[in-house]
């Protein structure tokens, strides 16, 4: 008994003793240590942001200083942890001036692969940032070079930047709006938008019927739990009940608010500005580009007749072997669907969807014609000028555009003759549509040009003065079965259209015929809209119709 | 193949100096060593004092252990030497005529009777009694009888020999021993490397329904009783087992012969063929030797030595044993006498084992020889006795294609040894 | 007396390259020669005054809590050390980082306060102290220097070789620091071999 | 007749393989990716490969014989054979001192330090590479593309701009991966020129099939589940991963090294499957660019291991139970 006392009591004393000690040298050292440690803070915030003060914010998603010279504001410190090849990820630190615009990224900690990551901290990788703002990708190889042997390793530094700019831009309310979406002109139907959350994409699914907004699902995101949940509890329902968009964020999470914000906007983007209907697209090249997993995705597509005919993607960076397959796959969804609503390749989510922002990044743009690289045949167009309705007929043979005639015009003859013919002139020559307008009726000559590029933007048509006097018998597939009618021409004129056989149901099919026939005579035109409840026998008669003429030019 | 036991090579077969050559009878020699110990089992004692005058085939020397065979007069004379070790006799060339009769049994008993007091061993080498190994223990039923006419040592020719001029006798002596151990039917295995074997025994056999020969792989050590079992008929006999297990008894060619000549003429075993070859001998050939004659007088008789002679063998290349003189008597299971030319003779230093895993793809036993050398040496016996260095045949395969030309066999015999010894005083 | 002591702390009993003690530090904080320097000075600094203490108890501490009151008095001064590198070495306490706590667990100091200052004088085990903390840090100055040689080309920072060189940095990751030790070990124990023979 | 005849264990006939011979049919078999790398890299890939193959017989002569004769030069072989497969696996633009040292680590650490040959735990080659990667990471992933044919009636040491390697992100076709026509170690390239060592290997009886299978196996496994995940399973996705990098001169020359992998027939099994699930999973989830090195290093410390759990049963052990 005495004997445990006493080990109590020399244990005890000896941890009072060594209590008192470590208390005492504790409350010398301690200050010494805070203000060191504050004086490393500050030196290294000083590295990114020139300013003389820092005050932490409160509240804030991620960790920020506002920086401060002279008590004037001078810019915001955003300390972020993004993830790489180590688990442990790389702490960056990014200064900004109030702008948005990147003024010092500094490394705070990192476990990369020696002698290989580890080239994240050189400084001419990170004084490559410096100037980068709000308007920039920061993506590698299209403002910052990457680094050889760590490509991922810089990959993640590209993103904490771009997420530092992202979020002041944000937090600073220097983040343009995008456009206002009316929910009443948006048709029935589920679409999928997405947009990039505060670490990584955010997909939602939105639902409208009778011009409501009914519902907002999250089918992807990879968002830190605890701040996501109450984002994705609160805004779909939020939106739901105010039937708008703009509902206010989750303080605490704007990252993932406003990417979820985002990713509705982008689902129903198309509506909002109108222009990625394919079949309202006017005809040629478009060129774009986007974001892919790594770096820029440049794309080319064509438009033919409303029709997207073929996509190229010109350049890109992404995974050989992943990233291009994604491109075939959705290169033929795209083809076969005619819409920019296809589903992203699994697996490659980032190529895919860098493809179609490029696609419709090329789709806002106006088309270019390349008339080398036009079939052979001719083409009709037709567009506003300064009397009214244009319409011309343009040659193309071997490549060259060897003859571009004005068929019918309302404009003043004595201004915009003259002016025609020297249009036509600069074209065959230039081979190009990009000429000078002719002074003095430019609005004219900006009609044939616009007349020119609808021409050649479509697919190629029969010459109806090419024809012969004759009857002629053509054949196509249609609704039933084969249809074969016999088509007349008099004088250049069609003047009789009579179906020989067919197999479609003729209750549907016969007057049908009978009102494209008509006109068809009446306006002389074989390319005639088909007659609405009876679309597939009207394009078999069209199909037949065109294919009797054709063999009548080629005879 | 497929059914043929794993591991195994293909060493140069060297059989056509002597394959072609009848076996030669040779002439009594002026004086026989008998040793007292020419089978697995315990040692006979003499029954013949110095002095005395032998008959031919008169019992000289027996033993009341069950696993043991009695040893007979080879010759006829007056014996000169009894020690411990052995019995010589000085042979009286004009008494040595040997004279028998026919013998009658009247049950299994009788028969195994017979076989042991002719003193009848496992003639391919294995020296083990006959007629302990046609005498299955109670509760176990023999239902096949097998002859081994595989003979894949190299150099060796008996049993080819034996077969093709004694195939008769063979297939007599293995319906004696069908019987003695209660099978039903027989199965001959020959390495297809004897096709006239084969062919021979075929057309023996034609009328006998109970008899059946099977051609088997050319391979090393095809002759292995378990391994022979496993390329006939597909089973493996257990480890630490005996073909017993699998209701099978197996013997040599050249016993068959003996036994049938033991029931026939009541002749004990006497002499035994030996192929005496290689490229030290002059007359490479088989030769009908009889038991106790010196390898010396047998050399001689096969034309001598050439000069260039370095190495003796008794037995096959693959598992014989060296000797250092030739005053060594043939005995029950010398099968083969080889002089090697001294340009033959390996002395290779140990190279470190490279792990190149030879052995353990040549080792018919599948078992690891690099590691049961490295235990061996390193005297760690009870790791060398855990992955089975006792179940080794000691074959040779292993030390055949090792590379680094590490005598692992011979590893392998010091370590059983050890353990042997070990167990022993235990 | 002394200088034959300072033998058996820097070669006969060093406690790195013949007893083996401390390894962990050895290998982690050795990627030059001043951070081997500076763990050294600590644990020496540490080692100093534990051994004073455990020596002046020894007789007040009863055996079966002696452990544990070893530990409280190493951890004790190893947190001392720790606060007062933080407050005046700063640059050293971040480069040595988790391994300053850790000479708590350092097996050299335990083993001397066990094996030595609880049986000793107190002039006994300080004089052990000195030569054992003495050993202990010329074994890391020099396990830091080769590998800064070798790794970085310099020594305490001053640059050897050119920076243009390429160095071998894998003597300045962890497996340098195994492949170094593992050396100097061989190059000792052969040494030492080759004087018994002799 | 007292002549002394000399006595010896059984058996008295030996096979004709020896060390010697293996070694130096291995270097016969590492001659087709050698002089395809020498055609595909040039003058420098010779340089490399000579001064990889030279040190270390020297250095091998020195330890084991303190001397520099011709004798104690060319040895057993496997120096040589260390050398050049070291050689094989490094850059064709690694500098030549850089190759020294890499052949000394090999050498003297890899082998020597172990006890020398038969010894060794680790493959010496990749000791010698692990170390150089480690020290000079942007040298030993700094690669070349292979030469033009008007390349070699200009200049045949090129000073070629760095490119990508096919693991690095280059993209070619298969049959350029086929031939070897993409920039890499000098002897890694070439997928026909390894199958022709291959060839000889197996003819030879010098390799064994399991450890080839099972690496090349165990890894395309993974690259097909990898590349079925992300949607873009093809077969070609497969063969693009086990033509890249050094998977297939790995899977002839380095895990098949008689020294460092197991000698039972299921631990060679094992050994494969193991060097290939990790030399994946380093590829495709880990920092380093190529798993081959670690992967089969880690794996040869498993090696007692594994063949202590593959003791195989023995003749008859199957029905005594």
């Amino acid at each position: 008994m005495k004997a445990a006392l006493r080990m109590i009591f020399v244990l005890g004393l000896i941890a009072a003793v060594a209590g008192g000690a470590l208390a005492g040298v504790n409350a010398w050292t301690a200050p010494i240590i805070e203000e060191n440690t504050a004086t490393r803070l500050q030196e290294t915030l000083a590295s990114v942001l020139d300013a003389d003060e820092f005050e932490l914010q409160e509240d804030t998603e991620q960790t920020l200083w506002h920086g401060y010279r002279n008590g004037e504001l001078m810019g915001y410190v955003v300390r972020l942890r993004v993830g790489s090849y180590s688990p442990a990820g790389i702490d960056t630190l990014v200064g900004l001036d109030t702008e948005g615009n990147v003024q010092g990224v500094f490394i705070f900690g990192h476990s990369e692969t020696p002698g290989l990551g580890d080239k994240i901290e050189e400084k001419w990788f990170l004084e490559q940032f410096i100037g980068l703002g709000i308007g920039d990708d920061i993506a590698r190889g299209v403002d910052v070079d990457g680094i050889t042997g760590a490509t991922v390793s810089a990959n993640a530094v590209m993103t904490a930047v771009r997420n530092s700019v992202r979020f002041v831009g944000e937090y600073a309310g220097l983040i343009d709006e995008p456009g206002i979406i009316n929910l009443a002109d948006v048709p029935d139907g589920t679409y999928t938008g997405t947009a990039r959350g505060f670490i990584d994409n955010i997909v939602v699914e939105v639902t409208i019927e009778d011009g409501k907004l009914v519902s907002v699902v999250v089918i992807e995101e990879n968002e830190t739990a605890s701040y996501a949940g109450p984002v994705y509890d609160q805004l779909p329902q939020a939106m739901v009940d105010e039937q708008k968009i703009d509902v206010d964020i989750v303080s605490g999470s704007t990252g993932t608010s406003q990417g979820l914000i985002n990713a509705v906007k982008d689902a129903l983007a198309q509506f909002a500005t109108g222009d990625i209907e394919i079949d309202q697209l006017a005809g040629g090249i478009y060129r774009g580009e986007a974001l892919g997993y790594d770096g820029k995705i440049v794309v080319e597509a064509e438009i033919v007749d409303g029709q997207l005919v073929a996509v190229t993607v010109l350049e890109h960076n992404d995974t050989p072997g992943i990233g291009g397959v994604a491109f075939e796959t959705m290169i033929e969804r795209l083809l076969a669907a005619q819409t920019l609503d296809v589903d992203a390749v699994s697996g490659a989510t980032h190529s895919s969807q860098g493809l179609l922002d490029a696609l419709k990044d090329a789709f806002r743009g106006a088309p270019r014609i390349e008339i080398s690289r036009m079939e052979d045949g001719t083409y009709f167009g037709e567009a506003e000028s300064f009397g009214g309705l244009l319409k011309l007929k343009a040659v193309v043979a071997d490549g060259q555009l060897v003859s571009v005639e004005v068929l019918d015009h309302s404009d003043t003859p004595s201004y915009a003759n003259p002016a025609f013919e020297e249009m036509i002139e600069d074209l065959l020559a230039a081979q190009t549509l990009d000429v000078d307008l002719v002074s003095g009726a430019t609005i004219s000559s900006q009609g044939l040009l616009d007349a020119l590029k609808a021409a050649l933007g479509s697919a190629p048509r029969l010459d109806l003065s090419q024809v012969p006097d004759g009857t002629y018998t053509g054949r196509a597939d249609s609704f039933g079965g084969e249809l074969e009618l016999e088509v007349t021409v008099a004088d250049g004129v069609i003047t009789d259209i009579t179906v020989v056989s067919h197999s479609d149901t003729p209750d549907y099919a016969n007057p049908a015929f009978e009102e494209l026939a008509e006109t068809v005579v009446d306006e002389q035109d074989i390319y005639v809209d088909a007659v609405s409840g009876a679309t597939i026998s009207s394009r078999g008669w069209l199909s037949a119709l065109e294919e009797a003429l054709r063999q009548a030019v080629t005879d | 193949m497929s059914k043929s036991f794993s591991g195994g090579i293909h060493p140069a077969y060297n059989k056509a100096m002597t394959a072609e050559i009848p076996i030669a009878d040779m002439p009594l020699p002026d004086k026989v060593r008998l040793p007292l110990s020419q089978h697995i089992g315990a040692p006979c004692k003499p029954l013949v004092a110095k002095g005395d005058t032998v008959a031919m085939g008169q019992k000289i020397a027996d033993s009341d252990s069950f696993v043991s065979a009695p040893i007979h007069a080879s010759v006829a004379g007056e014996v000169v030497l009894v020690d411990d070790q052995a019995i010589e006799i000085k042979t009286d060339k004009e008494k040595s005529r040997f004279s028998g009769a026919a013998q009658s049994y009247n049950n299994q008993g009788e028969l195994r009777q017979i076989i042991r007091e002719a003193g009848i061993v496992g003639l391919g080498g294995a020296t083990f009694p006959t007629h302990v190994k046609v005498t299955p223990p109670e509760g176990v039923t023999i239902h096949t009888f097998m002859i081994n006419g595989a003979e894949c040592e190299p150099f060796l020719t008996t049993d080819h020999r034996v077969m093709l001029e004694q195939g008769q006798e063979m297939i007599a002596g293995s319906k004696l021993l069908m019987e003695a151990c209660g099978a039903e039917k027989t199965i001959i295995g020959i390495e297809k490397n004897k096709p006239d074997a084969i062919e021979h025994m075929s057309k023996l056999i034609a009328d006998e329904p109970a008899f059946a020969v099977t051609g088997v792989q050319v391979k090393y050590p095809q002759g292995w009783e378990k391994q022979l079992i496993k390329s006939l008929v597909g089973q493996e006999v257990p480890d630490k087992g005996l073909p017993l297990d699998l209701g099978i008894v197996m013997n040599n060619v050249a016993t068959a012969v003996a036994v049938h000549r033991a029931v026939e003429y009541g002749e004990p075993l006497l002499n035994r063929v030996v192929t005496v070859s290689g490229s030290g001998i002059n007359k490479p050939q088989n030769v009908r030797a009889p038991l106790g004659t010196s390898v010396a007088d047998l050399v001689e008789f096969c034309g001598g030595l050439k000069p260039e002679a370095a190495k003796i063998i008794d037995g096959g290349p693959m598992m014989g044993r060296a000797l250092s003189t030739l005053d060594t008597p043939i005995t029950k299971g010398t099968s083969g006498i080889l002089v090697f030319n001294r340009d033959e003779v390996h002395l290779f230093s140990e190279d470190p084992c490279i792990r190149c895993a030879s052995c353990v793809d040549a080792c018919p036993s599948r078992l690891l020889p690099n590691y049961l050398a490295l235990y061996v040496k390193r005297e760690m016996l009870d790791e060398a006795e855990e992955i089975n260095l006792m179940s080794c045949i000691e074959c040779g395969c292993c030390s055949y294609v090792c590379p680094s030309k590490i005598p692992l066999v011979h590893y392998f015999q010091r370590g059983k040894q050890e353990i042997n010894a070990r167990n022993r005083n235990q | 007396m002394f200088g034959k002591e300072l033998i058996r702390g820097i070669y006969t009993e060093n406690p790195v390259f013949r007893l083996l003690f401390g390894l962990c530090p050895a290998l982690a904080v050795t990627t030059a020669a001043d951070t081997g320097l500076g763990m050294g000075l600590a644990t020496t600094t540490v080692l100093l005054g534990s051994n004073l203490v455990v020596s002046l108890l020894k007789n007040v501490i009863p055996p079966a809590v002696r452990i544990p009151s070893f530990i409280v008095i190493i951890a004790t001064f190893v947190t001392l050390v720790g606060m007062t590198m933080e407050a005046f070495f700063y640059p050293m306490f971040e480069a040595l980082g988790i391994f300053i706590p850790l000479i708590v667990v350092n097996c050299l100091i335990l083993g001397r306060a066990e094996a030595f200052a609880s049986k000793n004088t107190l002039g006994r085990s300080l004089v052990d102290a000195i030569v054992m903390g003495i050993g202990f840090t010329i074994s890391l100055g020099l396990l830091g220097a080769v590998r800064e040689i070798l790794g970085s080309g310099s020594i305490l920072g001053f640059q050897l070789v050119p920076g243009t060189v390429d160095m071998a940095l894998v003597f300045a990751l962890p497996p340098g620091a195994f492949i170094s030790l593992g050396l100097m070990l061989a190059a000792l124990n052969y040494i030492a071999i080759r004087r018994k023979e002799a | 007749m007292t002549d002394k005849f000399v006595v010896g264990p059984s058996p008295h006939v030996l096979g004709p393989k020896t060390v010697k011979s293996v070694m130096w049919e291995v270097v016969i078999a590492l001659a087709p990716v050698s002089i395809a790398g020498i055609l595909l890299f040039g003058l420098d890939a010779l340089l490399v490969l000579v001064t990889a193959t030279v040190t270390a017989m020297i250095l091998e002569a020195l330890v084991l014989h303190r001397n520099l004769k011709p004798a104690s030069i060319l040895g057993d072989g496997s120096a040589a054979v260390s050398g050049l497969i070291l050689g094989l696996i490094l850059p064709p633009s690694t500098p030549l001192w850089m190759v020294v040292i890499a052949a000394a680590v090999g050498i003297l650490l890899g082998k020597h330090a172990f006890g020398g040959l038969g010894n060794n735990i680790f493959n010496p080659a990749l000791v010698a590479r692990a170390f150089v990667f480690m020290s000079w990471p942007v040298a030993m992933t700094t690669w070349h593309g292979p030469l033009s044919l008007s390349d070699w009636t200009t200049r045949v040491s090129v000073d070629v701009a760095s490119s990508a390697s096919p693991l690095g992100g280059a993209q070619h076709g298969l049959m350029e991966m086929f031939l070897g026509q993409t920039a890499g170690s000098i002897g890694e390239t070439s997928a026909l020129a390894i199958l022709l060592g291959a060839i000889f290997l197996i003819v030879r009886g010098h390799i064994d099939w399991r450890a080839p299978l099972g690496y090349v196996g165990s890894a395309a496994v993974v690259a097909a589940i990898y590349s079925f995940l992300g949607g873009d399973f093809a077969l070609t996705t497969i063969a693009w991963q086990l033509m890249a990098g050094g998977l297939l001169f790995a899977a002839v020359f380095m895990i098949t090294d008689m020294v460092t992998s197991p000698v039972t027939k299921t631990g060679r099994l094992l050994f494969g499957i193991g060097c290939g699930l990790i030399t994946m999973v380093i590829r495709l989830y880990l920092s380093a660019p190529e798993g081959v090195t670690y992967g089969i290093l880690f794996m040869n410390a498993m090696v007692p291991l594994i063949d202590r759990y593959t003791v195989p049963k023995v003749f008859g052990e199957v029905k005594s139970r």
